[in-house]
């Protein structure tokens, strides 16, 4: 195996994560923040919809993803219009559809901890003359510093894990959408199971560095 | 974006990756262009090509998917060709079945099990099935009968020793890099309909010459000595 | 009252059983005090003037600006009212150290001139604790933090819900004055909610009383804690107010001669200038009533005072209403010295105060 | 002190820069008061007795019992100690309705016989909130749940921070004499963290006063009291107490006569059946001395005392000490009156004591 | 497609996801718990471990899972000596298999409810007479209900979805191993789409009324 087909993909996959995981917490966090606080009647039913994504197998949630992100479809349609260029078998078409498909991971830990978050903190910050969205990030967000780590460990590590979703969507392609889940994948198919494993060993201490960074970061962080 | 007319992207079907990544690689020694090869359960690249996958050619496991393809107007008609014929093989790395008639052990299960790919989604399951159908074990079997989602999945199982017996690829068992088998079968060729992995060239693969290219290439006799060699049958 | 100087205050807000339901004016200078007994409210009223709570029927108008009506729909929300509250318990955020806790309102206000930071902070003692996290103060400490931090977010008015109830008598002593001197310098009007009627009378100008959710007096702190009708204001706490102008200051006994409208009276120290007014707080229990003038006792403080109205306190008590100069002052005696005595309306008296028992800040 | 009715305490903590080190002797019955500054250590005292503190050097021996020894390598958990804890904040269980937080620890130990559940509950006053969820109580009521909830554990002693803090004086009456009832009637013995002395006389049989993590003084809640020379003891706030006992009742004024070492002492209501010892607490704010015995006066309680010493207090004011047959109490006075007087040590002089000021629980 | 083929593979896929949630939430509980509450410098790397799982592509994990659990792996074959049962493709298997790969999304939400929780009330839970096992069970666990609830979501969505592992070591057997989403996967696979769609429906709307149930139980409880 040479370093091309070994670190291009690992690389890929990381930016990937990443850029999931930056985009997820942006999302997924005025969702957790209205779930956790709304007294609405229908925020059941929202917190079921945003947690169904993870009940269909990734194949099939890729299957009907790359329906409605492909040219044909409702999103990519408007889309291929918008810039010309189709959403599917594209790093950004993987993007928005490992955001869909982790959004679950991403909000259930921040509804967790902006629930147990209280009133009482952010009354005493507005009373000190922050605004709603003053006192969010001011008081709420580093009081939720333990949701986000979780939020963050579990979007990330679930999106380079992940393959069956990507593999529809993005089409395996080398340099572009083959990432290194992918990359194993192939590896173990086709009986390279020495490759194989010196990939999965890779993405393993890849990953216990970024999260062991991740909560060591924390660690230091709360104790300080 | 347009195709490259330097490059070609090739589909192929997981079974036959190892072959197409070497048959890739003489292409382009041969011509110049660079082949992306992008793998994948036949089933997925079919569903992918229906949704705009920037594919030129498909090499499919099956003959159903090309023909689908050809029909919808997807694939260029009249490229459709039959690049490879796939046959099973009964095997083995049970010690205990060692120097025994592996044929003979399907009716000897007991609580062992025999691996099959999936009879509903993969090729070489429709013909293990067929097979096992024809041979009146079918319903001896039944009960004992493991599906791995495609063919090598089925492999994973006989090789890591958790089934007893497997039906494979022919191709997977003349792989080198697998342990050596106990008890080996082919099963002959006259059991189960022709597994026919069809190729056909794709619609945007249209003004690409590097793709038509790819495919003379793949009739050639450098890809036919390849397929061969990895234990296809090369139809004439 | 002038509707630019005043807070008005209507509310109606269900809690369970429990209805708040009050309309009335409070004067937006000075420290007005809300007293009632547990459960009766306080807190709730405190948090509809802040925002926090935002009930039904509600109308609040602060000097001419209506920050809140209901029937124009008018609402402005938290932040902006510029108010600081130091709630019942400290609630400071547990992410920030203690400088982090104050500078965080500081921050976020604009402030008219420098506040002086360093003076509430060494005036709350509390310079130590800056580096320290909330986890790591004592009940009190944290409570003075929170003080400091409500103080230092140029608020127009502060709400202060039982601020000195977790703190001890000596912090308390030190801390009382520097409240009151703050409404008099920086002129920043605050709403105090306690059950002590002695920080109270203390401290306020004016006096809300309330009971099950709603106002059962107020006014001037004078007038409302004469009322000997009033259940929660009898008994152990009963205390009068009256106001005096300080006339000359004995150096050498550290006293200080006030004059009322009664005649002279002395108080220990110099809580003022010569000439500036002062408030002095007599507790019921500390004024005795004798038909001759004593001669030869430590009482400093006696005067010649009019019976006005006698009322049966609890068991063996009674408050006598009694009339010096103008002024209206309260005595508790036993009823066996009123029978003794003979004591009536309309008799002339001799009040005894004990001198150390004034209190002028 | 028998070893078999005292808790023996040594302990050495370091939190940060604060250092609780303390060795003293408890006794296992009555209240003993726990006295001090905010930030003294009165809180971390009390969390190392319940064991939730581990200091690394400590001791606890209660009732001859070793909970905890450095030494030994013993150690008894929390939940073994068979405490009540009422914390500084009531710490009530917010998923539990306030029955559901009082039953908690009904359930979880054993009780010699049936507690009074509806006893303890109706003097506290919250049998409207039994259904109530801790989140809509106020702060006072909940404080209210949190001591019925300890109260009931059926512990062997009770520790109680600041317990009262945060109700309203009526409130407080009512709670400080079933306080006091509880230990006398039940025996059960509680440790008593307060900052308010007036609390602490009322309460305490033995005191504890602690400053910056050190126990300056301890003992009889009377001998420790008259020591003038307590910082903290002095100002506003010095007091003594003196025991006595009940002779008779005047039903007619609803005044007891009290005899003392020094004489008799009228107090009002009917604190004791007669011929039982009562314990009398005057504040020194309340006593006032005169060279004659003052005629016509609405003060009950003149008794003739002798000047034992005199002390400077703050400012204006001097802290006499004087002795009343055996017993001791302290009065403030002015400096001028002491001067008028020519007050001098030996002096015989009569204490002026306003009746309402003793109190007798 | 008749009930059998729609109805089996479902009842098993929700049987497989009750009894997952049900063993991850015993075996999560002891682990967030002590994650929440220790100080130990092992912390990090008891945290990384944890969530390790995840960043392996499902079908990896259940190729090693399959080596792991089949007769001459070292749990497999232990079982095998003592059982004389493979565990793999047997439904206990797949249990085995899909609480490994569903930790981290059991364990995360409760860390998260657990530090949150504070020492508060357990220290009042201590003083009234309650051990730590009972102050446990009687107060930071009904305090943590939101956790849970996040934690069972999570987990029981999560296997419901999951078919990488579940396929790779439960082998596919009919009304033994081949869950829902495998059945959607292979009608996918074999170009029925529409019974993928009606399949895939099935499963949605399951899981919507399980979940919601779940959401709205919660309310409930919560606004009690
Ligand atoms: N959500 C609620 N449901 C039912 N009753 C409530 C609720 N919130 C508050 N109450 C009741 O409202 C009354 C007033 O509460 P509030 O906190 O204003 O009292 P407070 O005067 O501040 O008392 P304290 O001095 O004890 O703090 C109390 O009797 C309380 O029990
Ligand atoms: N973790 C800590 N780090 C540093 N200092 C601490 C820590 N915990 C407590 N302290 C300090 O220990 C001292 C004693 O605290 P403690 O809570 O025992 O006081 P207290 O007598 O109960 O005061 P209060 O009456 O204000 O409640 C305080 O000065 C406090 O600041
Ligand atoms: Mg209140
Ligand atoms: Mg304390």
């Amino acid at each position: 195996m040479n370093a091309n087909t070994l670190f291009g993909p690992l690389w890929l996959s990381v930016q990937l994560a990443a850029i999931t995981t930056i985009v997820l917490m942006i999302v997924a966090t005025p969702i957790a923040w209205w779930l956790a606080r709304t007294a609405s009647r229908w925020k059941p039913v929202v917190q079921t919809t945003v947690a169904l994504p993870i009940v269909l197998p990734p194949t099939v949630m890729g299957f009907y993803l790359l329906i409605l992100l492909g040219p044909g479809g409702a999103i990519g349609s408007w889309w291929v219009e918008l810039t010309g260029n189709a959403l599917t078998f594209s790093f950004l078409g993987l993007v928005i559809a490992s955001c869909l498909y982790s959004l679950p991971f991403a909000v259930q830990p921040l509804v967790v901890a902006f629930e147990s978050l209280g009133q009482r903190n952010l009354e005493a910050a507005w009373t000190l003359g922050a605004s709603r969205m003053d006192a969010f990030f001011s008081v709420a967000l580093p009081l939720s510093v333990r949701g986000y780590l979780s939020a963050v460990v579990l979007s990330f590590a679930h999106t380079l894990g992940e393959f069956g979703v990507v593999l529809m969507v993005g089409g395996n392609i080398p340099g572009e959408t083959r990432v290194i889940s992918i990359a194993i994948y192939d590896q173990v198919e086709s009986l390279n199971y020495l490759a194989a494993h010196q990939l999965s060993a890779l993405l393993l201490v890849v990953a216990f560095i970024a999260l062991f960074a991740m909560f060591h970061i924390n660690r230091r962080w709360q104790t300080r | 974006t347009e195709s490259n007319a330097e490059q070609v992207t090739v589909a192929v079907a997981s079974n036959f990756a190892r072959p197409a990544h070497e048959i890739a690689e003489r292409f382009e020694e041969a011509s110049g262009h660079s082949v992306r090869v992008t793998t994948a359960s036949t089933g997925k690249l079919y569903a992918q090509i229906v949704n705009g996958a920037p594919f030129d050619v498909l090499l499919a496991a099956d003959e159903e998917r090309p023909r689908l393809l050809e029909e919808s107007g997807l694939g260029i008609k009249g490229t459709r060709f039959t690049y490879a014929i796939g046959a099973l093989t009964l095997w083995s790395r049970d010690d205990e079945l060692a120097g025994k008639d592996c044929m003979e052990q399907l009716t000897k299960l007991g609580t062992k099990r025999l691996a099959i790919a999936n009879p509903w989604t993969a090729p070489y399951g429709v013909a293990a099935k067929q097979f096992l159908v024809g041979a009146g074990l079918w319903s001896i079997v039944k009960l004992r009968l493991v599906f791995g989602e495609n063919i090598s999945q089925t492999l994973h199982f006989v090789a890591s020793g958790n089934a007893s017996l497997g039906l494979i690829a022919r191709s997977q068992a003349l792989d080198e890099r697998l342990p050596a088998s106990t008890c080996e079968w082919p099963v002959p060729a006259s059991m189960h309909e022709p597994l026919e992995q069809q190729a056909i060239l794709l619609q945007r693969a249209l003004p690409n010459e590097s793709a038509t290219g790819f495919v003379d290439f793949l009739r050639g006799p450098v890809a036919r000595q390849i397929i061969s060699d990895r234990g296809y049958t090369v139809p004439q | 009252m002038n509707a630019d100087s005043v807070i008005h205050v209507r509310y109606a807000l269900q809690r369970g059983e429990f209805a708040l339901e009050v309309d009335f004016d409070l004067p937006l200078r000075g420290i007005s005090g809300v007293f009632g007994a547990s459960g009766a409210g306080k807190t709730s009223l405190l948090r509809c003037i802040a925002g926090l709570e935002r009930p039904a029927t509600g109308k609040l108008v602060v000097a001419g600006d209506v920050w809140q009506d209901d029937v124009s729909n008018t609402w402005r929300a938290v932040h902006e009212r510029d108010i600081g509250y130091v709630f019942q318990e400290p609630r400071l955020f547990a992410h920030l150290d203690v400088r982090g806790n104050i500078e965080y309102g500081l921050r976020r206000r604009e402030h008219n001139g420098a506040p002086d930071i360093d003076h509430i902070i060494s005036l709350l003692g509390i310079e130590q604790l800056l580096g320290r996290k909330p986890n790591e103060l004592s009940g009190g400490e944290a409570q003075r933090v929170a003080i400091a931090r409500a103080l230092l977010c140029a608020p127009r008015f502060v709400l202060m819900d039982e601020p000195l109830a977790s703190l001890d008598q000596a912090r308390k002593e030190e801390i009382l004055p520097f409240l009151d001197r703050l409404h008099a310098e920086a002129e920043v009007p605050i709403i105090y909610v306690s059950h002590n009627i002695d920080e109270v009378c203390r401290l306020c100008d004016h006096l809300v009383v309330m009971d099950i959710g709603r106002v059962v007096a107020d006014g001037d702190v004078q007038s409302v804690l004469v009322r000997m009708d009033l259940p929660i204001l009898a008994g152990e706490e009963a205390s009068s107010v009256i106001h005096g102008t300080a006339i000359s200051h004995d150096d050498n006994d550290d006293l200080t001669r006030l004059k009322f409208s009664g005649g002279d009276i002395w108080v220990p120290g110099k809580p003022k200038p010569q000439g500036s007014k002062v408030r002095l707080r007599i507790r019921a229990g500390d004024v005795s009533l004798s038909r001759t003038r004593a001669e030869q006792s430590t009482i400093l403080n006696i005067v010649p005072a009019v019976v006005e109205s006698i009322q049966p306190d609890q068991g063996a008590s009674a408050l006598v209403r009694l009339e010096i100069g103008t002024d209206q002052i309260v005595a508790r005696v036993t009823r066996r010295s009123i029978r003794e005595l003979a004591l009536q309306q309309g008799d002339e008296v001799f009040a005894q105060i004990k001198s150390v028992a004034v209190r002028a800040p």
